[in-house]
């Protein structure tokens, strides 16, 4: 029998999910995941993510645009 | 030398036909490494062509759409030349060195029926494309009219006859003459049928006829409109052949009984360069003449009339009647009956008015019009004889041409001529009702004839005709010919181009028949040269008169004293008064098919394309007659259908019928066609398909009769009539500015007075927007203005601006059409001017203002006057026409074109940079960049912008609403060459020529304005800089330029020039106290301003008035609250030197 | 049922966002070069007629520019001699050479040789020669070294930019009016523009304006 | 026995637990809120569906002809004459641009202010928000004079080295309509790719009750283009953190767009000097009218499509009453305007600002001005009523009388202050042309035609975000399964 690839659990409501998800992470598993239809609320603590980078990217993504946009004209003298 | 003389580049021909060399072209073999060598190593093949370069040739390219224009139009280029002439030029054109490029300006004079309009002609490329007035000649002192600024285009016009022709049968120049030559030599009698004029040359002709063929020849000479009644009347009153020239610059106090001197009588623009001489008022203490007017019509004079009496028609004689018994010259029972007719307050008028000329001894003149029957002007002598005006303000000159028989005596001994030879009558047409045109024209063997088919050559179709030799009529730009001026001085007719379609001159007919041997006939020239009797040909020539030939007013002048009554006459009860007037826009009916001339608004209704018979409120009312509506009018038991417009100022139980219109045959602008296509000239398309082309009253007319009795009722039936400015007052908004002489002196005494006080520096004194212009001018700009911030940006050399004196613009419409000519301005169609869409760059706005006439008062059921606005069709607006302050108005004129803002309000919303501010403070708008978003037109408070909605230029008028997609044939067409325009062949080839080549041609979609004609702007200062050189002399000075509106102005009233200049006028004009700002409130700096409109009112007149009638309705609705706060308080702004 | 999307395309968002970038990178480019005069004009040769070399007449021989175009210095247009200014030496000169057969027939039936144009503006610029020669502007500004062409080459781009070049900085193209038809002149090494050439405009009183009123109406 | 003090009976009314009204009706379950949105794709759609769409596609049709026949003829086939140089066309692009502002309100502000009311009506909101730019982006394009430059608004590099000009309101136009497409556009596919990933997988299950090999082919090819367009979505949680954050800053980021973009068109106005143009009030009044015409758009689609598609349960009475608020609220804003701009014109004392209103009145358009009051500022304020409120077809009659009222103001707004304004000389009178009135018909059809496509093709109403708001999907709660899990419900 060869040897299980994963391990899955399906659970009716997403309070139970969060206990489970909760157990999982206390056990020090990496490669897991959580599905659910909607996003969860609290999932995220409970499965230990940091914050996500999209922030950083719009961030920058909005500095490029100033810099190209105003930026160039306000900081250097005519070039 | 090939030119394609397609405006802008010229010299460069588009050869469709691509070969490689001269080899190629003749099938020799050629090299081959010539042949793909053709561009240098290295650079590859040249891409797809990329027609970007050729989108706007001519400003023309319809559809540019790049992708499409891939697809089937050659991968290359296409070829273009640059030819240069076949020999070298150095003789050129009339003995000038001809440069290419630089525009030669040529001294010519138009004919008109009692004497000539001296000209000067510019030509382009070797073919006149503008005329203005000739300022060197003493005889017009530059001034010129209308009609002569549009001549130009008949020049042009493609429904000219092109071929001569009998019997339907085409014939040569060479095989006419010899046909004519044994015409003069048969036997018979003949008779000439001729237009009136007043050239030596052609007397001289009639002369040497006269002795070769003693009595068996008779001229006769046929006019519409009849001006030879001044030197007819002048003969019998002082019993020697004599004219009347009139001197308004001499009088003080001018009376004009029914003669409209400023519009319909001949010599219209030498009379307004003289009266306005005297209107032109620079400080308090300039002295200023007066003008009475009585008169049945509003005319021109009578709108800018001090005084005004409406009086019909027929109760003008009763006025002279009545002022010659006060002086004591007639008493018999007839005048007494005469006199019982006028009403008290005429009587009380005429009685203060003539005080003022008793007052004014030898510095008045009284003047009778065309339209008055000879008695009346026998007696207006009398009285200027009584007044001491003979010889003082009208002097007299000997009658030239001899007296010719009329129409009306052609066709009663008819029976006694074997032959008629018509030089460029139209009988059919104008002849009248009682005459036997048609039996003249079956009699005609021999006919010069302007237009290819006009209604004198309709009716040649029927066979007993058909022996008749038409030929084509030269027009004067193309022929030889002098004529005496208004006070004699023979001027030249030279002309500027080789005959366009071979056509004959008067001169050559009458000389083929003066020779006796008649091969040996001489050319106009030699015949002109001939009767030319001063020293130097060439200077003749050169300056366009003979010096010295001014001839010279006789001096004992004694009057006749024997005076003829005049005919009792009162209108029947039921019917009205009809007069039939000459047309201001396309005089008797020679100008109708003239484009420019259709469409230039009437100075008084503002209606382009057709005429109306004006009647005065009390009138419609009384009749019935509905503001817009047709009317049928029955006069002599002949009755015609035609529009009713309810004119302001008209008396009652008059009706005006404008002559010129209503014209049949090939004529596609005085006959225009709108094309029927369903599809798209539906009324639910917006596209009505309308007809064009007025009425014809010389129906009613009998010949020669300038005034009859009708009957007239209405019909119902709708009639489009299309007129560009539909609103008459001017809802008491201080837009025109006036004052009296009386307000203006004390004003201007106080001001000096106060002057040492530098706060007080009001300029003027008028009402202005409430005060709301020291409101907006308010000191702590928020924004520097860019000329102050960088002032580098403001040129040092020139700066541009301009002053329109309103006290001497008269509102003739004369600068309209010159600015037309000079700027390539196309003309619209009645429907398109319908919708508001004429594209004059120039309009003169003509408001109405009423005694006691307040725009905001309520009407009688409470509601705002605005609510009872029914539809505002194109017959005016709301209810204006039944309103009672319309009835005895006074009249103001604004010429309203681009003001030039130093603020602009179209700069700032432009999108695309496409109007843009010059450093010489011109508003400039670049054609090629604009994208036609339109907002610019929006924005602007002016309204002065207009738009190429369709492509005037290149489409056809009848259809302006056909494109590829609903006629496929124009795809095609597109596709072969995307130049291709899709009007008729010819009437694109020859319009063509029309156009000035300095100036663009605007195409679809763009917008466009007045630019102080920087063509000429430019031109001026690159010849000052070439002759410069390397010098620094390079301001513009006034010598070196004018614009196309100051040149034409007769009146003088429009001033151009060059700010920074200290000694030009326009800083002079600008520095006189009567200058304002139109909507100065919004601060946008107008680089345009306006002398406000000075009246002059005699204060014993029992209509006289203390405050012009603009001034009491401003004060009526806004004026009250802000005025005093306005008029006195110092503005807090002065004109400040920087920001003119 | 497989898999409907291969393994790689989950790279499939990397491999767009840098298709994009470069692919409009490249057709930036390629438009500024190949869709502006730069490119569209310059380099244009045709085959004329007569194979006039302005390198032997004006190079070898130094005849000067207005001896042909003799309206330079008075019209916007500078002209193109007739065949007779040609026929002033090559009636005698080169008498009997095919290449000059249009000359003379053009000099016999007095019927124009068709030269084919080079240098040309769009129909709405309203280019003046006569202003520019005659106030320092030399015809090398535009027309380049035509003193060296065998064969006349389109060779400046002549687009609004390189107008507004000159007209933007008029002291750095101005010289000496006496060297305006000297092909050859170069600004001796002390010549600085803003010196000598601010002299000049100053001097001349230059004011070449930037505005659109200046070359449209 | 001692005599008792009368002790006050003291009924304790324990507070009434205030429920919350259920977004989701009748406790329906997750299962049954995917089969009934995502049911309407799967299926064969009702025979209505085909003959719609034929008819709006020919409608479409007319609309490009005529579009085609104006670009090769001139801007002279409209109305338009001079002084009115802007017509219908600018009309409708006001028009279209104001019902556009109803989505990115509901999707951006409501989320952020935590409004849960919107999830069951953003999707199709923002969609109407798209077809409407696309609409409105028509006008602009066509009304330009020469078509084949308008490229020249835009601030590319060129050999003539001249930039379009900063200072121009219709520049600004061309930044603010764009920007605000791409970001409701990136709003919407946003929120479309969990759904389209539900969708993606329900086909994957339904490939094998496909019969004929047309069918399977059809239902691979849905199954390739579903799964593109959803990214690889797993609904692993990991990606709904992203996609959260995402959200949120997409949301905040657009919410200025709601003000900027209606302020900048109506600066094409404010900015001029026309009297009736010329005033400051017309950035907040224009937001508001586009609000209120936005959200009369959006009942004018939800009321009809959720009876057909059976989703009362999901657009439930209380949303058309949040809605109904909505409307009165921004309806009384826009009467207030009408009113200030009339006593600042009487009170400024400006005679040409005074004319201009009165004229609008009276004037020859007094019939466009009082339709322009009834439908605006009347109508709405049948919402103060609770059964107004709350009956759809009356709803539905409203929301027209609002759209039909906020066009006629724009008419109003550009018309008679362009016929009539400073100059009397200049005054002229402008009515519409075939071309105007049947390229505005036909753009409608391009409404309906876009409109038909979303509804056949994709979820009209976002699955995921409406379970997340029923109490099953909330872990805190009972129905969430609180109580099945020690530590129990807090």
């Amino acid at each position: 029998m060869s040897k299980p690839f994963a391990i899955m659990a399906e659970y009716e409501t997403p309070a139970e999910t969060m206990a489970a998800a909760k157990k999982v992470h206390g056990e020090g598993y990496q490669k897991w995941d959580v599905h659910s239809p909607f996003p969860i609320h609290g999932m995220d603590e409970v499965m230990g993510l940091d914050n996500a980078k999209v922030g950083w990217f719009t961030f920058f993504g909005g500095g490029d645009w100033f810099y190209n946009g105003y930026g160039h004209d306000l900081f250097h003298e005519q070039i | 030398m090939k030119m394609n003389s397609k405006t802008g580049q010229v010299g460069n021909a588009v050869e469709s036909r691509y070969w490689r060399s001269i080899g190629e072209s003749m099938g020799e073999v050629e090299h081959p490494e010539w042949s793909d060598r053709e561009f240098p190593e290295g650079a590859s093949e040249l891409p797809e062509d990329f027609s970007r370069r050729d989108f706007l040739k001519l400003m023309g390219a319809s559809a540019g759409l790049a992708g499409a224009g891939m697809l089937g139009v050659g991968c290359r280029r296409p070829e273009e030349l640059i030819v240069p002439f076949g020999a070298e030029t150095s003789e050129g054109i009339h003995g000038q060195e001809y440069v290419h490029g630089v525009p030669m300006y040529f001294a010519t004079a138009m004919p008109t029926r009692t004497g000539a309009i001296p000209l000067l002609a510019e030509s382009n490329e070797g073919r006149p494309t503008k005329v203005s007035g000739n300022a060197d000649c003493p005889a017009s002192k530059g001034a010129a009219n209308g009609f002569a600024y549009a001549s130009i285009l008949n020049l042009y016009d493609p429904d000219r006859a092109r071929t001569y022709f009998k019997n339907g049968k085409e014939m040569s120049k060479a095989d006419a003459v010899e046909q004519l030559k044994s015409l003069a030599q048969s036997e018979g009698r003949t008779a000439f049928l001729m237009p009136s004029a007043n050239s030596p040359s052609r007397d001289r002709m009639i002369g040497l006829i006269k002795d070769r063929m003693g009595d068996r020849v008779e001229f006769y000479v046929h006019e519409a409109i009849d001006f030879g009644i001044h030197a007819r009347a002048a003969s019998k009153a002082f019993e020697q052949s004599i004219t009347p020239v009139w001197k308004f610059e001499k009088a003080e106090v001018i009376l004009s009984l029914d003669c409209d001197f400023m519009g319909t009588e001949e010599d219209s623009g030498l009379y307004t360069c003289d009266f306005t001489k005297n209107r032109k008022l620079a400080s308090a203490d300039d002295s200023m003449n007066r003008l009475y007017s009585v008169e049945g019509l509003l005319t021109q004079t009578g709108a800018n009339a001090d005084h005004r009496l409406r009086a019909n028609a027929s109760r003008i004689g009763a006025v002279a009647v009545y002022i010659a018994s006060k002086l004591g010259v007639l008493s018999d029972a007839n005048s007494q009956k005469l006199i019982q007719d006028l009403t008290q307050e005429q009587k009380h008028w005429i009685d203060a008015c003539l005080e003022d000329f008793e007052a004014n001894k030898g510095k008045g003149l009284v003047v009778a019009g065309y339209r008055q029957p000879e008695e009346v002007h026998i007696l207006v002598h009398h009285i200027n004889g009584i007044l001491g005006n003979n010889g003082n303000t009208v002097e007299f000159i000997p009658v030239a041409t001899e007296q010719f028989g009329t129409l009306k005596d052609l066709s009663e001994d008819l029976g006694k001529y074997d032959r008629v030879v018509n030089l460029g009558c139209n009988p059919i047409y104008d002849g009248g009702v009682d005459i036997g045109s048609k039996a003249i024209v079956d009699k005609t063997e021999f006919r010069l004839t302007y237009f290819k088919k006009d209604e004198s050559h309709s009716s040649l179709g029927k066979p007993s005709t058909r022996l008749c030799i038409n030929a084509p009529l030269a027009h004067y730009l193309e022929s030889w010919g002098d004529a005496r001026a208004n006070d004699g001085t023979i001027v030249s007719i030279q002309p500027l181009i080789a005959p366009l379609f071979d056509a004959m001159s008067e001169l050559e007919v009458l000389s083929i028949y003066a020779s006796v041997n008649p091969d040996t006939y001489q050319s106009a020239y030699d015949i002109v040269k001939d009767t030319f009797s001063g020293d130097s040909w060439e200077h003749y020539l050169h300056q366009g008169y003979q010096e010295g030939s001014k001839s010279t007013p006789v001096t004992d002048l004694e009057l006749s004293q024997e005076i003829p009554s005049i005919a009792y006459s009162t209108i029947p009860s039921k019917s009205v008064e009809v007069v039939f007037t000459r047309d201001y826009s396309v005089d008797d009916g020679r100008f109708a098919n003239n484009g420019w001339c259709q469409e230039v608004p009437d100075p008084i209704t503002k209606i382009t394309w057709d005429n109306v018979m004006s009647v005065s409120r009390k009138t419609a009312e009384k009749l019935g007659l509905e503001h817009g509506k047709k009317a049928k009018l029955t006069v002599q038991g002949k009755s015609i259908e035609a529009p009713v417009w309810v004119q302001p100022g008209m008396s009652d139980n008059t009706v005006s019928l404008p002559l010129g219109y209503g014209r049949e045959g090939d004529l596609r602008i005085a006959n225009f066609e709108y094309e029927k296509r369903p599809l798209i000239n539906n009324n639910f398309f917006g596209a009505k398909v309308i007809d064009v082309g007025g009425f014809n009253f010389y129906k009613l007319r009998s010949s020669g009769r300038n005034l009859d009795f009708g009957e007239i009722e209405n019909t119902g039936e709708d009639y489009p009539l299309s007129s560009t400015q539909e609103h008459w007052s001017m809802e008491g908004r201080p837009i025109v500015r006036e004052a009296t002489l009386e307000e203006f002196r004390k004003s201007e005494k106080k001001r000096a007075k106060e002057l040492g006080k530098e706060e007080y520096n009001e300029k003027h004194f008028f009402p202005d927007n409430l005060g709301l212009g020291s409101h907006a001018r308010n000191e702590g700009e928020i924004y520097e203005h860019p000329y102050q911030e960088r002032p580098t940006l403001k040129s040092d050399v020139n700066q541009w601006g301009m002053s329109i004196d309103l006290n001497s613009c008269m509102g003739c419409n004369d600068c309209v059409i010159a600015c037309q000519s000079e700027n390539n301005i196309p003309i619209v169609g009645k429907e398109q001017v319908a919708n508001g869409r004429e594209m004059h760059w120039l309009r003169i706005d003509r408001y109405y203002t009423g005694r006691n006439h307040n725009p905001k008062e309520k009407d009688s059921d409470g509601l705002p006057l605005i609510k009872k606005i029914k539809d505002q069709g194109q017959n005016g607006d709301d209810v204006q026409h039944a309103e009672e302050w319309i009835d005895d108005p006074q009249v103001v004129n604004m010429p309203m074109s681009c003001v030039h803002c130093e603020n602009a309000p179209c700069e700032s919303v432009c999108p695309v940079n496409a109007t843009v501010h010059d450093d010489e403070g011109l508003n400039v708008m670049a054609y090629n960049r604009c994208v036609g978003t339109r907002y610019c037109s929006n924005n602007c408070a002016w309204k002065v912008r207009r738009f190429n909605y369709f492509d005037y230029n290149k489409r056809p008028l009848e259809n302006l609403y056909e494109s590829p997609l609903t006629k496929p044939a124009l795809f095609l067409d597109w596709l072969s060459d995307r130049e291709k325009p899709s009007k008729k062949e010819d009437e694109w080839d020859l319009l063509e020529l029309a156009k000035n080549p300095q100036v663009s041609v605007r195409m679809r979609g763009v917008m466009e304005k007045c630019d102080y004609c920087s063509s000429r702007i430019q031109a001026a200062k690159i010849n000052k800089k070439v002759k410069a050189g390397t010098g620094g002399d390079v301001m513009i000075k006034d010598a070196d330029l004018k614009t196309a509106c100051q040149s034409a102005c007769s009146a003088d009233a429009i001033t151009f020039g060059n700010l920074l200049d200290k000694d030009s006028r326009v800083v002079e004009e600008k520095n006189n106290p009567r200058t304002y700002e139109t909507l100065d409130f919004l601060d946008n700096g107008a680089r345009t301003t306006y002398l406000a409109k000075v009246r002059n009112p005699n204060p014993k007149m029992p209509d006289s008035y203390e405050k012009p009638f603009s001034t009491k309705e401003y004060k009526a609705t806004e004026g009250g609250h802000g005025d005093d706060h306005g008029a006195h308080k110092g503005h807090g702004h002065s004109h400040k030197e920087d920001n003119h | 049922m497989s898999n409907i999307f291969p393994k790689w395309t989950n790279r499939l968002p990397l491999i767009l966002t840098v298709g994009v970038l470069v692919a409009g990178a490249c057709v930036v480019a390629g438009v500024t070069y190949y869709f502006t005069p730069k490119y569209t004009r310059v380099g244009y040769q045709p085959i004329q007629p007569v194979s006039f070399s302005h390198e032997i007449h004006s190079g070898q021989m130094g005849i000067d520019c207005r001896y042909c175009h003799n309206d330079v210095d008075k019209s916007w247009y500078s002209n193109i001699p007739s065949a007779e200014t040609c026929m002033k030496c090559h009636s005698m000169v080169l008498a009997e050479d095919p290449r000059l057969e249009p000359i003379r027939k053009s000099f016999k039936e007095n019927t124009p040789v068709p030269w084919v144009q080079i240098h040309k503006t769009p129909d709405y610029v309203y280019f003046n020669h006569a202003v520019h020669v005659n106030r320092g502007v030399s015809c090398v500004k535009c027309h380049g070294k035509v003193n060296e062409m065998d064969e006349v080459k389109h060779s400046k781009s002549l687009s609004m930019a390189f107008c507004l070049e000159c007209h933007r900085n008029p002291h750095e193209n101005v010289r000496p009016q006496s060297e305006v038809y000297n092909l050859n002149w170069e600004p001796s090494a002390e010549w600085d523009a803003d010196r000598e050439g601010q002299a000049l405009v100053d001097k001349m009183k230059i004011r070449s304006s930037q505005n659109c009123s200046a070359c449209h109406r | 026995m001692s005599e008792s003090t009368v002790q006050p009976k003291v009924e304790t009314h324990t507070p009434k637990e205030l429920v919350r009204v259920p977004l989701v009706s009748n406790n329906r379950s997750f299962g049954w809120i995917t089969n009934q949105v995502a049911g309407i794709l799967e299926g064969k759609m009702p025979r209505w569906w085909n003959v719609a769409f034929a008819i709006s596609f020919l409608v479409t049709m007319m609309c490009f002809t005529y579009i085609g026949y104006l670009i090769l003829t001139g801007v002279g086939v409209w109305g338009l004459n001079h002084p009115v140089a802007w017509g219908w066309a600018i009309v409708n692009f006001v028009f279209w641009i104001g019902i556009g502002h109803a989505g990115t309100l509901i999707s951006a502000v409501l989320f952020l202010l935590r409004q849960k009311w919107r999830t069951s009506i953003n999707r199709t909101a923002e969609a109407m928000t798209i077809f409407a730019v696309i609409c409105a982006g028509i006008f602009p394009g066509i009304h330009v004079g020469r078509v084949w430059f308008a490229y020249w608004l835009l601030p590319i590099p060129n050999a003539n080295a001249i930039w379009p000009q900063f200072r121009s309101p219709l520049l600004w136009d061309v930044f603010a309509v764009s920007t605000y497409f791409t970001v409701s556009l990136l709003f919407w596919y946003m929120g479309l790719i969990p759904d389209l990933a539900t969708i993606r997988d329900r086909l994957r299950k339904n490939a094998s009750k496909c019969t004929t090999g047309f069918e399977k082919l059809v239902n691979r090819i849905k199954q390739y283009l579903y799964g593109l367009f959803s990214m690889g979505w797993i609904g692993s949680n990991r990606h709904w953190r992203n996609y959260e954050k995402a959200y949120l800053l997409l949301a905040g980021l657009s919410t200025p767009l709601v003000l900027s973009v209606h302020s900048i068109v109506s600066f094409d106005f404010a900015v001029s000097q026309l009297p009736g143009w010329h005033t400051t009030i017309f950035p907040p009044y224009f937001v508001a009218g586009a609000i209120f015409s936005g959200f009369g758009m959006v009942l004018t689609l939800m009321i009809p499509m959720r009876t057909i598609f059976n989703l009362e349960d999901i657009i439930t009475i209380r949303h058309l009453e949040l809605m109904c608020k909505v409307i009165l609220a921004t309806g009384s804003i826009v009467g207030y305007a009408y009113g200030m701009e009339f006593f600042i014109a009487w009170y400024g004392g400006n005679p040409y600002e005074l004319y201009a209103f009165k004229n609008r009145a009276f004037g020859p358009y007094w019939w466009s001005y009082w339709i322009m009051i009834s439908c605006n500022v009347i109508s709405p304020q049948f919402f103060w009523f609770k059964w107004c409120r709350t009956t759809p077809w009356f709803i539905f009659i409203v929301s027209i009388f609002v759209n039909i009222g906020m066009w006629f103001e724009r008419f109003v707004i550009v018309v008679t202050s362009l016929h009539r304004d400073y100059l009397p000389s200049s005054w002229g009178y402008y009515s519409p042309t075939q071309v105007d009135i049947l390229t505005f018909v036909g753009t409608f059809g391009l409404f309906m035609v876009l409109f038909l496509l979303f509804v056949r093709y994709l979820p009209t109403i976002c699955i995921f975000e409406v379970k997340s708001v029923t109490a099953q999907a909330d872990p805190h709660t009972k129905e969430g399964g609180a109580d099945k899990v020690e530590g129990g419900a807090h």
